[in-house]
């Protein structure tokens, strides 16, 4: 699980050398696990998931936190 | 007749307020507590949009509504499939610990109008995954009675396109949905933009309003939250209290018996 | 904006709600007590009609009435002449014991619409005679600039004929007197059926709204007499914030930046 | 002032005889000048006026009270 | 039933054609010739203005008028007072050899109303005077009484302001007036801006339409004309038909017994 | 331009004529033959139904219509499963030797809405059987794409309700549609109610009107027919002619300058 | 294909006996072929198929022509 | 009748010597009487009436002729 990998995150591409693992990438990231919510390839991940979910080449995440909406 | 007890049930929880509210589109955040407060809304809607990393995204506004302790309604507002609906609502599952979810799913880009077939399908998908669904759609019956099929225990059909104000583009297919519907909690969704429409489509027997722009973009949205509180309450009242129906002729309010100056014929 | 500031005058007097209401019509004199306390209304109309001797006539009303200290505006109903109105107005200001006078001169007994030129004439006789005339007038925008001439300080169009209850049968040309008649109080007089179309005619800036049967004769006139109340300050509320103006195209709400599963064509 | 005339009340033919002032005549037709107004011939008469007014052969009265109204 | 025979009356003298039709604004003179002749119209209206000296003035207009053999209705269009109204009407007269008189008395400069009470007194003067008076008027009931009282054999009460093009402001006001006063031939003018509104006008029982800036204003005014044309002999048909009334509820056209498929429960 | 070069074409056939009209309802079969023959109808709807053993059936309005050599459009009218549709599609082509079908798969029997979901699928069915499919759909934008992406190359939106003569209920999703999707023949199906409904129609731009109760069901279907066939072509020359908008103040049509009776101030 | 079955038409009971090619029984009910159209069990069947269809106990046929429509 | 005195026609100043006669002035403005109609301040004056109105210093003329109107 420490390959380099390139990811996208929310339509951009990031290098991932070193763990894999999708919580050490969203920490790495500065991302707070409680304020975000997770997709790989347009498939849920849940929170529960993260630190046994690792990512692949080419994963494409999406990353979101709640904004206003009508 | 007391109005504190004219409550409504929406999956089971029980509401005073008819009035839905977004939370976009404010001048500042300060204004959009105010005017929800204002509005008496006790049901808010919300997105989810993505964060770049090192960020901290919308939180600040969600954390404005979180302390107002009302319900959350997340949307799926932007979608165009049936997938990313469904990646979506449980995004926003897990983001805002509801299982509400106002489906809403763009059938085209101009009219930004629910498409009536893949909506029907997500509505499906949610509710098999758990969802408690709010479905915005078309003034279409047929549709609504699919999403009832479906297992949505409320239907948010719009009154005309999202933002541009024009009211109740079709009060003749809402009233036709109400009519075949009783029972069936009923949301005018999108399109409201003055407090008389509001007021009629409460009048047309509907359960509540929802509305964002109209608030949101008026010059004071806080005075203008207060003018849907009252519309809202207005229309219900006017449509619980058995209005009179449109007569063709005149007819006097002022007694016409002893009218002074009057002779008879023969006198 | 604190609404307890927004009032208005009306011949000097200074009055905060915007809902006048009539006083006929109701099932009993205590649903109408209730009605009108309800309302909030701060100005009822009254009318005159020969009473047989040794009876008590309307007295009863009257005394209900007065007891509630509101400002009350008596009218000429029925009258057809100018000569008729004058006498009647001058009983109902004896009676009333207020110069105030809703001037009410038909023109016509099937839609009981208002003379638009008797009316012009009876308004100056009033005034030569100290009275304060509130004319209950066609939408005409030119009657309205002869009572204007005439000396009335405020005007009373209609919405549509009294007691059918169609609302604004022509809402351009309320908007046109609204416009080239600004600072003047405009109240629409007859027609209003719903509480939406009250709301409305505040929406287009119009200052108070008159009405009797859509109250009186709902099912539950207490009730409505509430819708009547929120749907005046409502749309009072829609004037003053400042509304959105109707869009042909749709306007999504929710931000459409940051949505999720986008990906450039490149990448 | 002691004629027997003939007056109309609201539509309606009275025969008065004796005092013909029309203060005298409403209380004999047992009328409360409180809660009354009236006019002879479709002119208003005042209550001031009602002690030293005259009422004529074929003279009309309307007396009214407050009713409701819209 | 032959729409040959389908004539009316004004003023004694017989018409086929119900549309008539101004000579103002067309992008050239033949194209103005050409959009009458295509119209049907028997009936056109001129107007009257100052020539300045040495000039042909609008001559060449009205010559080419001439040639068309059509009845002339000349106006009084710009007039703000009787004694205009008098005194151009006298010109007209003798200019276009007619006693016909399209009485127009403008009484306010926004809307270009026609003056509710001073058109009463100018048609009483014409008619004194000799003329045969073509009054426009506004939609007002009482009005029209006054000057078919006044001696006017036909009404002409707007649709909307003039040059709108908005259509009929207010079909109810409309309909009230040709019920109320049948056996007068109406007319409804200005404000009309698709040939539907039109179709709609006749379809009250309208007798005529009146109107200039939708056809001479169309980028195509010949293939308007044509469309006014057929729009007006639509909706006299479909007045002279007798139409259906809309109903609340659908009802199938194609016979609903002798469905295939079905089978009895017990079958 | 001349009318009769403003062709159209469905499923490749050219036609001069933009209404298409009904067989049902009518009091006689010489009324109908009479009425689709002032109507100037091209293309008349029929329906199929149960023929008892050894009747003649419908065989004698079959045989009526045939001899007016029009192009048939059979329906499926009662439909509702897409099974039905199907089976009674191949019937109707069987039986009027045509592969032109108009697709009806009722939604709801009280207002006797297409199913907006069955519909497409029964349209891409039949589309896949060989037949052209003349789809009877809602107002609804999305609807309406997924039958074009069906290989529909017509559509037929409603008005309102069968039978319900209310005209264009949602004149903005009508416009809509025509303005997403330029170039596809579109017919208002179902709903109108007078002449006006039917230009108003084509002055939104649709390429014909199909109707059947409004004619069938006047006092003189005959006449009603021509007023309709009147009302078609003057909307589309409304619409061809590229009219004046809708404006908000009015603009006087006689010339403004050269007034007379006016005098400068310093004069 | 001589047994007696029970068909119904248009909703209603027959009982056939003899032929029970479709042909036959649309002619023993004096149909005109080319006046009508045919399904059984609410499937299409084409005149062409006429003579070759053999009926089943229990067919339902529905068996339409033409009528004015909308 | 040959003073000199001025006048407005159609809003704008003339003066006038020689023969004050609406029909002479006329012609002196190269009116032709047959496609004008004149209003002497703002009263109508016929045709027929021409050749006898004698104009008056600061008389007021409308003279106009047809044009297109709606």
């Amino acid at each position: 699980m420490t390959n380099e990998i390139e990811i996208f995150v929310n339509g951009k591409r990031y290098t991932v050398s070193g763990s894999v693992v999708l919580l050490d990438v969203l920490r790495r990231l500065e991302y707070k696990e409680t304020q975000i919510a997770v997709a790989v390839n347009e498939e849920f991940v849940s929170r529960s998931q993260y630190q046994q979910w690792a990512l692949a080449d080419a994963d494409r995440l999406d990353i979101v936190s709640a904004v206003e909406g009508g | 007749m007391d109005s504190s007890t004219d409550t409504w049930q929406l999956y089971g929880e029980t509401f005073n307020s008819r009035l839905l509210i977004g939370t976009a589109q404010y001048p500042s955040p300060q204004t959009m507590l105010n005017a929800i407060k204002t509005s008496g809304a006790e049901i808010v809607t919300l997105g989810v949009r993505r964060q770049s990393p090192g960020e901290a995204g919308g939180e600040s506004v969600w954390k404005l509504i979180r302390e107002l302790n009302l319900s959350i309604l997340p949307n799926t507002a932007g979608c165009h499939s049936v997938r990313e609906v469904v990646t979506l609502a449980q995004m926003a599952r897990e983001l805002f610990a509801t299982d509400w979810i106002k489906l809403e799913l763009i059938g085209d880009d101009y009219n930004l109008q629910p498409d009536p077939i893949e909506t029907v399908v997500a509505a499906k998908e949610l509710i098999a995954r758990g969802f408690k669904v709010f479905p915005y759609c078309t003034d279409d019956l047929v549709v609504c009675q699919r999403l009832l099929d479906a297992g949505c225990e409320v239907l948010m059909p719009w009154g005309s396109p999202i933002g541009t104000g024009r009211g109740l583009m079709n009060p003749y297919a809402l009233q036709t949905i109400r009519d075949r519907l009783p029972g069936v909690p009923l949301i005018v969704d999108a399109g409201i933009g003055r407090p008389s429409h509001a007021a009629a489509a409460m009048e047309l027997g509907f359960d509540g309003v929802l509305l964002n722009t109209a608030v949101a973009g008026a010059a004071d949205p806080v005075l203008m939250a207060a003018g849907f509180r009252d519309a809202v309450a207005a229309g219900r009242a006017g449509w619980r209290a058995g209005g009179i129906s449109a007569r063709q002729t005149a007819t006097a309010s002022t007694p016409t018996i002893g009218m002074p100056f009057w002779q008879q014929a023969d006198n």
